[in-house]
């Protein structure tokens, strides 16, 4: 029964990293360093929005270099809807007036909504395409929507746009700190519980045989075009909400959220903790939230030890940090 | 407008898919043989520029420059399929991005290190300075004109390798059967890593040769990585001819979508908002363009194992 | 008593030879040392350090961070050093996006922000505050000085060029502000873009009488180098960013002659520039650029303000800061309404001191310039 | 065409200057086993690809239960009962047997967008997908992975799924490729009572199974059906004597 132990040993790290990135707030204020509830607010919304992208790419196997399109989107609607709740200024008026919002709840829906609407037409399109094409497509689909932002000056184009005073949540006090990290924590956790549910879900079961083995998907009788473009969507929303979550963590959003850099990190933070695990994810981005805030105060030339650790990871690690300390991944 | 302008345009755009066409033609060919996504190409290319720039400026010629970039290209370039690439042959496409991913950040901080955070100075030499007259009226530099037919030479130059060398035809058959070459009693691993640094020394060729035009500064291969992915893609993975046709569709569309996509858009808006308006839809152009292609043509324009 | 008179004529002393302060000051720097743009975030932090070294003052502590110019990160970084680090005031950012990530969340916690180069209109006009003293200029500065010079040098028909973002747009709406002739052509080039031979055709195909450009960075680089191997002969002319020290280097000769705007240049005659200069050198073997000076001048801001007051006494500090009672390296140097400079800007020219290329100033286009936004700010 | 299950009509492939299909003609009858068959190359595999749907035909049609299915693709056909496995064998590698035969069950069932409800604990699932492993003698290795089942095993679970799917007509092609005698026969036994719960088009080069099973063969030779009729009609055949049989003999 070496899966069996495997398992119960991912489970237990899973709660492990749970509770650490949960406790590191309150350690911070017992050390009174509240920076690092900062770090770990930014490393639950990056973990977020990884876990978004580990939807498609994880259970399906679409490798989306252009999720960042998603996670911009998302701090674009913050940052939109902010701007013109705090001007007061009308966004548009027909159908029926709408003067942004500053409050959370609008604006996650709304990141998630508008998300959606974007990932259909760009899916719908890009999974007529496989492998390397993939990877590409949704490359160039996201440079176009980082052009257009750079450009479009309505809403501060290369400059960005600052939102001025942190959106709020219905009965939390958003501008603390441990509060907006409670919160993030809070939305990573039910996205963290929908990945399970999903994973072992008919459409997920569905999804990762697509991955497998794409011809016995279709030679069942399921066609693999609709639950790859669903979960697409489904990776889209969620890659979104983290996106509003971080323009309000920074108080601001520009375009390098949408660049390809970014696209890139949020791949590299599955990798680096696990593709396809649960937790995946929030080991990547707790990791990869430390080498840069650990590395950055040691040397000007930190990116290159940063190159070095990955490369060490993706050549010697195989499987990610949680395939490092729990095994093989699971069959079933 | 005038005649001779819309010449020098197309020309122009003709020199920016030659040289798109020197990067593409290295990444498409180790994709084709190899299976491997090398995001690090545009590493190898900045590599180039820098050896060009700090050979010519220690020797005051660019021509050993020019040959130290081809060195100094292919030799990174083996070194790192000896240490890395070859690790990732059987690897997924997604382990092959995040390694070459971190290749960057190692080839960019380790770049900076060696010389420095200023731009480094690379001039075209004397010999190509100067314009010719073009019949039509208008003038056009040498040097862009020795670009294209640098182009030129090398795509005829790959044809003959890979349709009349030894070489070429294990690099052939390495992109249809890799078993079979192996049973062929080649040694495939030393193949791989002549093809690596052979699509490097390209790179590094590119590299050298646009230096001389542009900025010699760290992060300069990142745009051009971008752009020759869309062309590899455009002309369908694998396929040097592919690789051609993109490169030179992706120069034309981009250099004329800049120059007319503008005075198009200021004829409906007036100048200003017309410029901006123009720019930012040219800017957006070429990745257009790519999403249609492979809307219609989901493998590209010459799918290489269709 | 004794021990408050004691402080004080300890305070006197201090002051009497150029190093007095009231209470250590810890400040925070954020600036681009890595990627593509480090050279000008170097030379920023060099100049700094250097006006803190020559000052010999002990109690000034500086922790410095690359923000890689990502606007992301540089929020971060204000974040830590804010929170954990505990500085009392920030400076160092380069980029205008960079700026307008981190400043407006610095100042609403209550520290000092001081610019020692990025400048955006917003931060001059409806978004400016109390506790954010840009010591380098307003974006438009320049542009518009190279507006005001091409009416002077009898210029008709200009040819203007920038990438299409904010700044860009801001820039040639700067040129536009004080130029007074028709334009050959207006065109908006992709940002980051590194070839610009259709531009240089259309430059010669638009009969202009001359050319201006804004293109930061590398993009300058590549465009004054097509440009003078494309054998157009007309005049260029540009902020002094794309022809300062950092990239005169990679340019090359093909820049010498061409007439550019700033606030400085190595040849003004006074004593603080040529201690500055001559310093700069000694240390780091290399001329000084423009972002050297500004940093060099942010820094003995900061030396003069902590003289007078603590920085725990904000009011105090912030007025301090306001009489800019230092000695600049531009000569004289004051602060507008908005807090953003009021300040001669020249006309330089490239020209070749044996082999090293840099600038010379041939003309004065504006006396005690302000920027166009001061109105808009209501502190 | 009421007493027909499947019928091709006039299928015609070309890849380049390679007639791959050149005009092919079959009916699938209820309750029949209808093996093809033909020398390597003769294009069987490819044929099977159109009438499942993965490869688009230049021209000709095929009906299926008296629907045309011309223009569906793959998985629209499989959802209509056209049961199929694979030459070679074509699973999810990572999934259990089990999950895998689950996997046809969900279909059958019609939703594959539910999000919620782990499939593990859901009986409407597991039991019919068990029921087919017994079925095919799988049942004692229905945890395995897919990737570690042996060659024969996996030829079993593709039948296993097709059953599942509740197929109204099998296309198999080379079910008994690489298994062992014992396996053979086993096979051929579960083969013939099969035909009764539906029809089969069977690819097959073992001939001692084709003629023990076959109600009908057609020959394909070159893309086209060189002669179709019972199994002494084709054992008779000069022309399959000489262009097949004789290359075999």
């Amino acid at each position: 029964m070496r899966d069996g132990q495997a398992m119960s040993r991912e489970t237990l790290i899973n709660i492990l990293l749970a509770a650490a990135l949960l406790a590191l707030p309150f350690v911070a204020i017992a050390m009174e360093e509240p920076f690092y509830i900062t770090l770990a607010t930014r490393m639950a919304i990056l973990a977020l929005a990884a876990v978004g992208l580990n939807i498609a790419l994880g259970l399906g196997g679409l490798i989306s270099f252009g999720h960042a399109a998603f996670f911009g989107i998302g701090g674009y609607v913050a940052g939109i809807f902010a701007s013109h709740a705090f001007n007061m200024e009308p966004m548009f008026s027909a159908p029926f007036e709408f003067s942004g919002s500053d409050q959370m709840p609008v604006i996650w829906l709304a990141a998630m909504l508008v998300s959606v609407f974007v990932a259909i037409p760009i899916g719908a399109i890009s999974l007529r395409t496989s492998g390397v094409y993939f990877i590409m497509i949704t490359l160039a689909f996201a440079q176009m929507i980082y052009y257009f932002a750079i450009s479009w000056p309505a809403y501060g184009g290369e400059d960005g746009l600052s939102i001025i005073t942190r959106n709020g949540f219905p009965g939390v006090n958003t501008a603390n700190p441990l509060s907006f990290f409670l919160l993030c924590y809070g939305v990573l956790a039910v996205a963290l519980l929908m990945f399970w549910l999903i994973q072992n879900s008919r459409f997920g079961a569905a999804l990762q045989a697509g991955r497998q083995n794409e011809q016995r998907l279709a030679a069942v009788g399921i066609a693999p075009f609709r639950i790859r473009l669903v979960a697409f969507a489904i990776s889209a929303a969620i890659t979104g909400l983290a996106g509003a979550l971080f323009a309000d963590l920074n108080r601001f959003v520009s375009p390098s959220m949408l660049s390809w850099h970014m696209s890139g990190e949020l791949i590299v933070l599955i990798i680096l903790g696990g593709t396809a695990r649960l937790f995946g994810p929030v080991a990547g981005a707790v990791l990869f939230v430390l080498f840069e805030f650990a590395l950055g105060g040691i040397t000007e030339h930190w990116q290159f030890f940063l190159g070095l650790i990955l490369l060490g990871v993706v050549l010697f690690a195989r499987g990610g940090l949680i395939g490092l300390v729990a095994g093989k991944a699971r069959h079933g | 407008m005038s005649t001779a302008l819309l010449i020098e345009q197309i020309l122009n755009g003709l020199q920016f898919g030659v040289m798109l066409f020197l990067m593409a033609a290295g990444l498409t060919l180790i994709f084709g043989v190899m299976g491997l996504i090398n995001l690090a190409h545009g590493s190898l290319y900045m590599i180039g520029a820098f050896a060009c720039a700090a050979v010519a400026a220690a020797t005051g010629s660019f021509w050993l420059g020019l040959v130290a970039s081809l060195a100094a290209a292919a030799a990174a370039g083996a070194l790192v399929e000896l240490v890395v690439i070859r690790r990732l042959y059987d690897r997924d496409h997604l382990d092959q991005v995040l390694a070459t991913f971190a290749l960057i950040l190692i080839f960019s901080e380790g770049t900076r290190w060696l010389f420095g955070s200023f731009p480094l100075y690379l001039d075209i030499p004397s010999a190509l300075s100067g314009a010719v007259q073009l019949p039509g009226g208008g003038r056009y530099p040498l040097y862009r004109l020795t670009i294209i037919g640098v182009g030129i030479a090398v795509a005829v130059g790959l044809y003959l390798l890979i349709s009349k060398t030894r070489l070429g035809m294990r690099i052939r058959a390495g992109e249809s059967d890799r078993e079979m070459i192996a049973a062929l009693g080649v040694d495939i691993r030393t193949l791989y890593t002549v093809v690596f640094a052979l699509g490097a020394a390209l790179a590094g060729l590119a590299g050298a040769l646009v230096g001389a035009l542009q900025s010699v500064q760290v992060g300069m291969g990142e745009p051009v990585l971008i752009l020759a992915f869309v062309v590899i893609v455009i002309g369908g993975i694998g396929s040097i001819k592919g690789a051609l046709v993109g490169a030179i569709l992706v120069g034309l569309v981009d250099t004329l979508g800049r120059f007319l996509l503008p005075k198009l858009f200021a004829a409906f808006m007036g100048p200003a908002q017309g410029a901006t308006a123009g720019a930012a839809i040219a800017s957006m152009l070429i990745y257009i363009v790519m999403a249609l292609i492979l809307a219609f043509r989901p493998k590209g324009l010459f799918a290489a194992n269709a | 008593m004794k021990k408050i008179l004691a402080a004080s004529i300890l305070a006197l002393s201090m002051a009497t030879s150029g190093m007095a302060y009231a209470d250590p000051l810890k400040i925070g720097m954020i600036t681009t040392l890595s990627g593509g743009g480090a050279g000008l975030g170097v030379d920023a932090r060099d100049g700094f350090m250097l006006a803190l070294k020559q000052s010999g003052v002990k109690d000034i502590e500086v922790v410095t961070e690359d923000d890689a110019q990502k606007p992301e990160l540089a929020v971060q970084i204000a974040d830590k050093m804010i929170q954990s680090d505990k500085v009392d005031l920030l400076t160092g950012i380069i980029w205008s996006n960079l700026a307008m990530a981190v400043v407006p969340n610095a100042v609403a916690q209550g520290k000092f922000y001081l610019s020692v180069n990025a400048g955006p209109s917003a931060l001059a006009g409806a978004k400016c505050d109390k506790n954010y003293f840009n010591v380098a200029y307003q974006n438009d500065n320049f542009h518009e000085a190279m507006g005001n010079y091409a009416n002077t040098a009898g210029y008709k028909k200009v040819f203007i060029l920038a990438p299409n973002y904010p700044a860009g747009t801001d820039s040639l709406n700067g040129f536009k502000r004080f130029y007074k002739g028709e334009l050959a052509g207006e065109v908006y080039t992709k940002l980051g873009q590194t070839d610009y031979a259709a531009e240089i055709a259309q430059i010669r195909d638009s009969g202009a009488d001359s050319v201006f450009f804004f293109l930061p960075g590398g993009m300058g680089i590549a465009f004054m180098k097509q440009y003078a191997q494309s054998g157009v002969e007309t005049p260029v002319m540009g902020p002094g960013f794309s022809f300062d020290q950092d990239v005169l280097g990679a340019i090359g000769d093909a820049a010498v002659g061409v007439k550019n705007s700033a606030s400085w240049s190595k040849d003004l005659d006074n004593a603080a520039n040529k201690k500055f200069v001559e310093g700069f050198q000694a240390e780091y073997k290399r001329l000084p650029s423009i972002y050297a000076a500004q940093a060099y001048d942010t820094a003995n801001l900061i030396i003069s303000a902590s003289a007078k007051a603590s920085v725990k006494d904000a009011d105090a500090f912030r007025a301090a800061l306001k009489e800019a009672k230092f000695d600049s390296v531009r000569g004289k140097f004051k602060f507008n309404s908005n807090n953003h400079p009021i300040q001669d800007i020249y006309v330089r020219e490239v020209v070749k001191e044996g082999d090293v290329l840099t600038n010379k100033i041939v003309a004065t286009s504006f006396t005690d310039h302000e920027d166009a936004y001061a109105k808009d700010c209501k502190m | 065409m009421a007493d027909t299950v499947l019928s091709i009509r006039d299928l015609k492939k070309t890849f380049g200057a390679l007639k791959a299909t050149d005009g092919v003609s079959i009916d699938l009858r209820p309750g029949e086993i209808h093996a093809l068959i033909g020398p390597n190359g003769a294009g069987k595999t490819t044929l099977i690809h159109q009438i499942s749907g993965s490869i688009k035909p230049d021209s000709g049609s095929v009906h299926f239960l008296g629907e045309d299915v011309s223009r569906l693709g793959v998985a629209a056909r499989a959802r209509r009962g056209l049961g199929r496995s694979f030459q070679i064998s074509s699973l999810a590698p990572e999934f259990s047997a089990l999950r895998n035969v689950m996997l046809a069950v969900q279909s059958r069932q019609g939703s594959s967008f539910r999000f919620f409800g782990p499939v593990m604990a859901d009986k409407s699932l597991t039991e019919p997908a068990m029921a087919m492993l017994e079925r095919t003698g799988l049942a004692a290795r229905a945890q395995v992975p897919a990737a570690a089942l042996s060659h024969g095993e996996r030829r079993q679970l593709e039948i296993a799924i097709a059953l599942a799917l509740g197929s109204k007509a099998f296309l198999f092609d080379e079910p008994m490729a690489g298994m062992g005698p014992e396996g053979s026969k086993a096979l051929t036994a579960f083969l013939d009572t099969l035909r009764h719960e539906a029809p089969i088009l069977l690819v097959e080069h073992d001939m001692d199974a084709v003629f023990a099973l076959a109600d009908r063969i057609s020959v394909l030779v070159y893309g086209r059906i060189i002669a179709s009729g019972t199994v002494d009609e084709i054992r008779n055949d000069p022309e399959v004597r000489r262009a097949y049989l004789g290359e075999a003999s």
